[in-house]
C-alpha cells in the first residue's frame, strides 16, 4: 500500500506553498475584498505559465499532464490562501466539463486556452436559492440559443466561457458551452467577496452542446469530480486556519500565560485537527478515486466533501475564536478564512445536500 | 404559577403602554433591521428626542433614587417598560453603556456635587457616556490593563490606549480604568477616573469589524490631563470600583437576535430539499426541534429571573447561560439556513439574498457575539466557578507584580 | 408574574428530598439492581402513606389533591434518586388515564386503591421495536378480552392493573383496563434493572374498556401529560448527576491540583449545567400547563421532552466521564443514572419522535 | 497512489494466509462477539494452544530479534499479519500486553541470561504476563502512584495496590513501577521491576464493570519481595523505562468496535420512523452520513499510518485521535440506534433485543472506552501539546518532593 502523494508531487507542493506564501498573500486577496479588482490578474498569469491550470488536462490539449493527483496537491496549497483567482472555476469545472463531456473539436478549441490562463471558465448551475436538483433546472436551449437566468455563477463577471447547465430541445438536461462576450451579466454581492459572483439574464444567447447530452448524471458526475478537487481546497484552507489559530495561542499571553497552554483553546484546536485529519484522509482517498476513475467515485466524493466542509466550517469559525476580539475585526485575515469556508462549502450544493446523497451511495452500494 | 403581572405592575405596564402607544411607532411587519452601522447624526437627534420624552414622563432611571429624576421603583418595572417598549421602533443605541453602567458608577463614588453636575443630563439624554476598559493586551484577562496614569501636581496623566469602546464618537464623557502603579499584583495598582472625551489628548477612531458594521472604537491617549477630583474611588481601588460597573452589566437583557428559530421555520417552508419544502425534511425537523427547545429554554429561564427580580431578589451569574447560548445558536442557525439555501446562500444583498440576508448578516456578525462581553470560554469559567463552584484556573499572575508578569509578543 | 412554586410546594420538595436521600438511597435500588426485588415494597409503602402517589389525584377520589404543580416537585425529587419504585407507571400513566379517559364509576373504582399504595399501574403501549405509532398496534380486544403480545412493560411485572392500548371491536384506538392477575406474563432484562420490565402475551384476557374510545388522540394526550412528568424526573436526575461530578471534581486531584480546576472539566460541567437549566426552565412551562390544562400543553410537552432528555443523558454520561475509571465500576453509582436517563429517555418514546412531533405542533400551530 | 503490496508484501501475506487457512476458522456471519466477561480455563486453554502453533509458524513476535524466536520483520509485516489475522476467529486477549509491552521492556532493560529465561516462554504462550502500572490515586495522573517499595538486603519489599491490571489472574509474570523515594519530584523516586505473579502478599480481585464485564483487576500488594535483580533500569529511573513501555502501547491496534456505521444503516432498515424505514427518514440519514465520513476518515487515517510504517517511519501521537473519536462516535451511535428503537430499545436480551442487543451492550461499554488507556481529555492534550505543539498544563507538581503534593480526599 502506497497511500501517500509520490515525492514528486510533494516537490510540487513544497514549491506551490513557496509561490503562494509569497505571491498570494492575503494582501492580494484584499484588493479583491474591498472592491478595487475582480480577480488579481497578475497572480492568475504566473499560476497560468507555470501549468498549474491545465495539470490535470492531457498534453495533447495544451495541458501539464501531472494527473489528478497532481491538481490535488496543487488544489491544496490554493486553498491554504484566500487567492483571489478564478481557478476552481476554471480547472476543476470548466476544463472537466469540457474534459468530460466535450466532442474532441470542442476539446482541440478550447482546452489549450484554459490551459495557458487565456481562457477563464465558470459554471452555471444554479437559479436562485436550492441545492442541485434537476427539477430546479429552467433555462432551455432552442436553436442553439439559451434562455434563462442563472445565479450565483462563481467568477462569472470575469469569466469567457461558461458551462450551463439548461434543458436541451427534447427536454434533456444537458451542458452547454457558452462565449460570455455580449452576455448580459451583473455582479452580485456574497459572503466572499474575494471571488466575483454573477447573475446572468440569458436571452437566445448563442451557446453549442457539450457533446451529446449527458442528462443529470453527467451533471452529478461533474459535480462528483469537482468535490473532491474543492475538498482539497477546503483541507488547504482548515490547515491554514488550524496553523493560524495555533500560532495566535502561542504567542498571545492572558493571565500571564499564552493562551495556548489553556484546555478551552488546547482542546478546541485538538478538535479542529481531528476533523482536519479526518477531512485529509478522506481527501486522499477521493485523489486516489479521481487518478483511477474508481468506481468508488460518487461515495469518495460526498464523503469527503461531508468532511471537508464540516472541518473548514469549523476550523474557519474556532480560529476566529481562538483570536478573541481582533479575531473579527476587518483588518485581521480571520474571517477572509470564514467567508471562503461558507463559500466553498456551498457552491456544489451545501452539506445537506451531500449528505443525503452520501446515504443514497451507501444503499445503492450495499443493494449491489 | 402564573403568568399575572401583581396590580402594581399591572397598573405600572398600563401606563408604559399608554406613553409608548402616545409616543412610539409599533413594530410592523416582521423584517429586521440588519446593518447597524453606527449612528449618525440623524440618529443621534432621534436618540436624544426620544430619551428626553422618556425622562420627561418619568420613564427614564425608573431605578433611580427620586432626587436624579427617578422613581425608585423595582427592577422588575424596568424589565416591565422594557418589554413593552420592545413592542415599539424606538431609537437605540447611545444610553444603555451611560445610564446603565457609567451613571450607576457614578452614584456610587462620585462626590455629590458631581452627581448634581453630572446625572440628570445624562439621564435626560443631553450628555452620553462611554466605558474605557478593555485594551489590546487584555482581551478576557480585563485586568492586565496597560494605559497608565501618573500623578502630576493635581491632575493624573494619561498614556495609553483603550479599545471595543462603544460610541466614544458620540460621547461627551467617559469612565476609565488605568494602571497607576505597575510595581503591585495587577488588581492592586488600578485607578478609576471619569473624564471629559473632548480633553486635549484623546484620539479616537473606528473599529470596521467583520461583518461591516463600526460600532466599536480604539481609544489612544497622549498625555490627557485629568484633574484628581474627578477620581472615583481610592487610589489603587481601580478593580473594586470596576466590578461595580460590571455588576451593572449583568441585568442587561441581550436584544433578540435574529435569525431565530422561527426564521428558520419560515425559511424551512420555502426553500426546498428533493423536491419537497425543507420543513419536510427529517434532518431539518430535527433541528428545528433542537433550537426550538433551546430558545423556549432560554425563554423561561428569563421568566424565572424576573420572577426573582419582582420578589426582589438579584440575578446571579447563572445569566451568564443566555449569551453563552445564544451565541452558538445564532451562528449556528444562520450557518445551517445557509446550507439549506445551497450555492446562492452565500448572496447578502437584502434584496436578493433569501430572507433579506438575515441568515448571511448573523453569519458575519455572530463571530463576534461568542466574544464580546465575555467570550464562551470566560462564560463557562464564570459558571464552573461562581455557580458550580468549582476551583478557579491555576493563576500564575497571582501576587507577581504586574511588570514582572509574562506578556508575550501579541 | 410568578413563574416558580409556592413556598408551600418548596417545602414539601425540602421535606421530599430530605425523606428520599435517607430512604431512597442507591443502596436501595442496587437490591433490584442486583436482582434481590423486583421493586422496594417497603420505600412504595412508605410513598403511598405520605400520599404522593395520589398527589395530583382529587380528594373526591382519595387523592391528595395537590394538583399538578405537587406531582412535578414531587417527580423531580424521585427523579433524583433511582428509586426502585412504580411511581412513574402509577401515577403518571395508569392514575392518568383513568383520569383523562375513564368513567366515573372506574374512577371510583381504581384510583382510591392506586392512591393508597394498594394497587400498582402499568401502560403497555408498545408491542416491541418502535417509537409510538398507531399503526404499530396489534392488540385487538374482542368481546371485552384482550388478545396480543405487550412490550415491554415498564414495572408490568409487578403491577396489578394494566392500562393496555388495543384496538376496540370498530378498529379504534382504545385503552382497557386490564386487572393483571392471572395474565401471563414474562421478565425482561433491559438496561435498567432498577425497574421491573415485562412482556405480556394476552390471550383474551378479560379487560373493560377505559371510557370512551378515544382514538389515537387519546393515547397522545396521556403521553404529553405523563412527558411533562417524566421530564421532571429528568430534570431531578440530570441534577443530582450533576452535583456527583461537582463534588468529585472538588474532591479528587490529579497532577497536584482538584481536577475541577481543569477548564475540560469545568467546561464539561458548565454545559451540563446549561443543559439542565434549560431542561428546567422548559418543565416549569410544562408544570403550569398542566395545572392550568392550557391548549400549550403539547408544544409545552414535546418542548421538555426534547431537553430534558438531552440534558439527563449528556449528565449522566459526562458524570461517568468525570470520575474516570471509577466512574465506570459496578461499585459506583455513576451508571445507575446512566441507565434510567436511557430508561426514561425511551419510555413514552424517544428524542427522534418527541422532536418530530415538536415540529408537527409548531406547524399547527403557526398555521392557526 | 495506489493500494498494492510490494511484491515483498505480497509474498508474505500469501504465506499469512496459508497458514490461516489451514489452522483457523474464517469469520462467517456478521454477528459480533458481545459479553466478554473476561477468559475461562477453556479460553486459556485455546489461547495458549492458539499461540504455540504461531510461534512455530514463525508468525508470533514478527518484529522481534530472531535470536528470541523473531523475524526481525518491518512493522508493516506485523500489520499485513493483524489484517490477515482479523479474518479469522482467533482466541484472543491473553498476550497482547505481556509481548505487545511487557517483553519489550524487558529486551531493553533486562540482563542477558533475564532474556534468555523468559522471553522463548513468553512468545511460545507458555507464560503470561501482566503490566502493574494504574494505581487508585493515579487515574490521569499516571505517575502520581503510591505503591512503595524498600530496599532490605538484596531485595524490595512492596506494599501498596495496583488497579486496572487486566490479566492480572491469569498472569505467571508481571512488570510494575513502584515508588522508591516520596522525597523527589514525582517523576524522580519511582523504580521498575518485573516480578513473579505468584510471590507471597499478592492478592487478586476482579473489578466488575458497569458493563458486566470483568476484564480487570485490582492487584493487592502486602511485604511482597523481589530480588533487586529484578529490578529494570537504575533506582529512580523508573518512569523513563515506563515510557518505552507505554510507547510500545501506541501500535496497538484498536478492534472495530461495533455497532458502527454499517450496523446502524442495517438497524435504519429494519425500524420504522412514522410508518417508513428508518433510513429513510432525513434525521437518520444526516447521522448515518457524519459518523460514515468519520468511520472513513480513521480508516484512511490508518492507510496513511500504514504507508508511512511500510516506509520505516515511527508514528507518532498523531494516532491519539483513533480512540478519541471511536470512542464518542461508538457512544452516540449506540445512542441514537436506542433511541430509533424506541421504548423497546432498553431490552439488553440478545434472543429479544433488535440488532442481538449490539447497541445496549455499546451503550453499556462505551463510557469505559472514553477513559481506559486515555481518557477523551487526556488525548486532547496529548494531541494539543506533541502535535500541535501548544504549551502544557501549568503543573503546580512540578519540582514539589511526591509528598508535598496536595492530594485530596478521593
Amino acid at each position: 500500500m502506497n497511500f501517500d502523494f509520490s515525492d514528486d508531487l510533494k516537490q510540487l507542493r513544497d514549491e506551490a506553498r513557496r509561490f503562494l506564501s509569497e505571491q498570494a498573500t492575503p494582501a492580494v486577496a484584499r484588493r479583491a475584498l474591498d472592491g478595487q479588482e475582480r480577480y488579481d490578474a497578475t497572480l492568475w498569469k504566473a499560476i497560468a505559465e507555470m501549468g498549474w491550470i491545465g495539470a490535470a488536462i492531457p498534453e495533447e490539449y495544451g495541458g501539464a499532464g501531472l494527473g489528478y493527483e497532481g491538481l490535488c496537491v496543487l488544489a491544496e496549497e490554493i486553498g491554504r490562501t484566500v487567492a483571489p483567482v478564478p481557478f476552481a472555476s476554471t480547472a476543476y469545472l470548466a476544463a472537466e466539463a469540457i474534459l468530460l463531456a466535450g466532442t474532441e473539436a470542442q476539446k482541440r478549441e478550447w482546452l489549450p486556452r484554459i490551459a495557458d490562463g487565456s481562457v477563464i471558465g465558470c459554471f452555471a448551475l444554479s437559479e436562485g436559492t436550492g441545492n442541485p436538483d434537476p427539477r430546479s433546472i429552467r433555462a432551455r436551449a432552442v436553436g442553439g440559443k439559451l434562455s434563462g437566468v442563472k445565479y450565483p455563477v462563481t467568477d462569472g463577471g470575469i469569466a469567457d466561457v461558461a458551462i450551463v447547465v439548461a434543458h436541451d430541445e427534447a427536454g434533456e438536461i444537458a451542458l452547454y458551452l457558452l462565449p460570455l462576450k455580449g452576455v448580459a451579466r451583473t455582479d452580485l454581492k456574497t459572503i466572499d467577496p474575494t471571488h466575483n459572483h454573477a447573475r446572468f439574464d440569458l436571452d437566445a444567447a448563442g451557446a453549442e452542446k457539450l457533446g451529446a447530452a449527458g442528462g443529470w448524471d453527467q451533471v452529478q458526475r461533474l459535480l462528483d469530480r469537482a468535490a473532491i478537487l474543492f475538498a482539497f481546497e477546503q483541507v488547504g484552507g482548515s490547515d491554514a486556519c488550524l496553523q493560524m489559530a495555533r500560532s495566535y495561542a502561542q504567542e498571545r499571553y492572558a493571565f500571564g500565560r499564552p493562551i495556548g497552554s489553556f484546555q478551552a483553546i488546547k482542546h478546541k484546536l485538538a478538535d479542529v485537527y481531528v476533523a482536519l485529519e479526518l477531512a485529509r484522509s478522506n481527501a486522499y482517498f477521493g485523489a486516489w478515486a479521481l487518478a483511477a476513475d474508481a468506481s468508488d467515485l460518487p461515495l469518495a466524493a460526498a464523503t469527503v466533501r461531508v468532511s471537508a466542509t464540516e472541518a473548514y466550517h469549523l476550523a474557519s469559525k474556532e480560529n476566529i475564536q481562538t483570536h478573541g476580539g481582533i479575531g473579527f475585526t476587518w483588518q485581521v485575515d480571520c474571517h477572509l478564512f470564514y467567508r471562503r469556508a461558507k463559500h466553498l462549502g456551498t457552491t456544489l450544493g451545501g452539506a445537506p445536500f451531500w449528505k443525503d446523497r452520501l446515504v443514497s451511495l451507501i444503499e445503492t452500494r450495499n443493494a449491489a | 404559577m402564573d403568568f399575572n403581572d401583581t396590580p402594581e405592575e399591572a397598573t405600572f405596564r398600563a401606563e408604559v403602554r399608554s406613553f409608548l402607544q402616545a409616543n412610539a411607532q409599533p413594530k410592523a411587519g416582521t423584517r429586521p433591521v440588519l446593518r447597524q452601522s453606527g449612528i449618525d447624526a440623524e440618529g443621534v437627534r432621534r436618540c436624544k428626542e426620544w430619551q428626553a420624552k422618556k425622562a420627561d414622563a418619568g420613564f427614564a432611571g425608573l431605578t433611580w433614587p427620586k432626587r436624579f429624576g427617578g422613581r425608585e421603583a423595582s427592577p422588575i418595572m424596568q424589565v416591565i417598560y422594557n418589554q413593552e417598549e420592545d413592542n415599539y421602533v424606538v431609537p437605540k443605541g447611545l444610553y444603555e453603556i451611560g445610564l446603565g453602567m457609567c451613571i450607576p458608577t457614578m452614584m456610587a463614588y462620585a462626590k455629590p456635587e458631581q452627581l448634581e453636575r453630572y446625572v440628570k443630563p445624562a439621564l435626560r439624554g443631553e450628555e452620553v457616556w462611554c466605558q474605557l476598559f478593555s485594551e489590546p493586551a487584555g482581551g478576557s484577562d480585563l485586568a492586565a490593563l496597560r494605559t497608565r496614569a501618573e500623578k502630576d501636581g493635581d491632575d493624573w496623566v494619561i498614556n495609553g490606549q483603550k479599545i471595543w469602546t462603544s460610541g466614544a464618537h458620540l460621547s461627551d464623557f467617559g469612565i476609565i480604568v488605568v494602571r497607576t502603579d505597575p510595581n503591585v499584583p495587577k488588581h492592586e495598582g488600578l485607578t478609576f477616573f471619569f473624564l471629559d472625551m473632548k480633553s486635549p489628548g484623546i484620539e479616537i477612531r473606528p473599529i470596521h469589524q467583520m461583518s461591516g458594521a463600526r460600532h466599536f472604537n480604539e481609544v489612544f491617549f497622549t498625555d490627557v490631563r485629568v484633574p484628581d477630583a474627578q477620581r472615583l474611588g481610592a487610589v489603587g481601588q481601580g478593580w473594586k470600583v470596576s466590578l461595580t460597573t460590571l455588576m451593572n452589566e449583568r441585568l442587561a437583557v441581550g436584544d433578540v437576535q435574529r435569525p431565530d428559530v422561527d426564521d428558520l421555520v419560515e425559511l424551512a417552508r420555502t426553500v426546498t430539499v428533493d423536491g419537497q419544502p425543507a420543513i419536510r425534511n427529517g434532518a431539518v425537523r430535527e433541528r428545528i426541534a433542537e433550537w426550538y427547545a433551546r430558545s423556549q429554554g432560554l425563554k423561561f429561564t428569563r421568566f424565572r429571573t424576573i420572577t426573582a427580580l419582582s420578589r426582589g431578589e438579584t440575578p446571579g451569574p447563572e445569566n451568564s447561560i443566555h449569551k453563552l447560548v445564544n451565541a452558538s445558536k445564532l451562528q449556528d442557525i444562520a450557518s445551517y439556513g445557509i446550507d439549506l439555501m445551497g450555492e446562492a446562500g452565500i448572496l447578502v444583498d437584502d434584496e436578493v439574498a433569501e430572507a433579506y440576508g438575515m441568515f448571511q448578516a448573523a453569519l458575519l456578525s455572530s463571530p463576534s457575539s461568542r466574544i464580546a462581553g465575555g467570550s464562551d470560554e470566560i462564560l463557562r469559567n464564570i459558571i464552573a466557578e461562581r455557580v458550580l463552584g468549582l476551583p478557579g484556573d491555576i493563576r500564575v499572575d497571582k501576587n507577581v507584580p504586574f511588570n514582572k508578569v509574562p506578556s508575550g509578543s501579541r
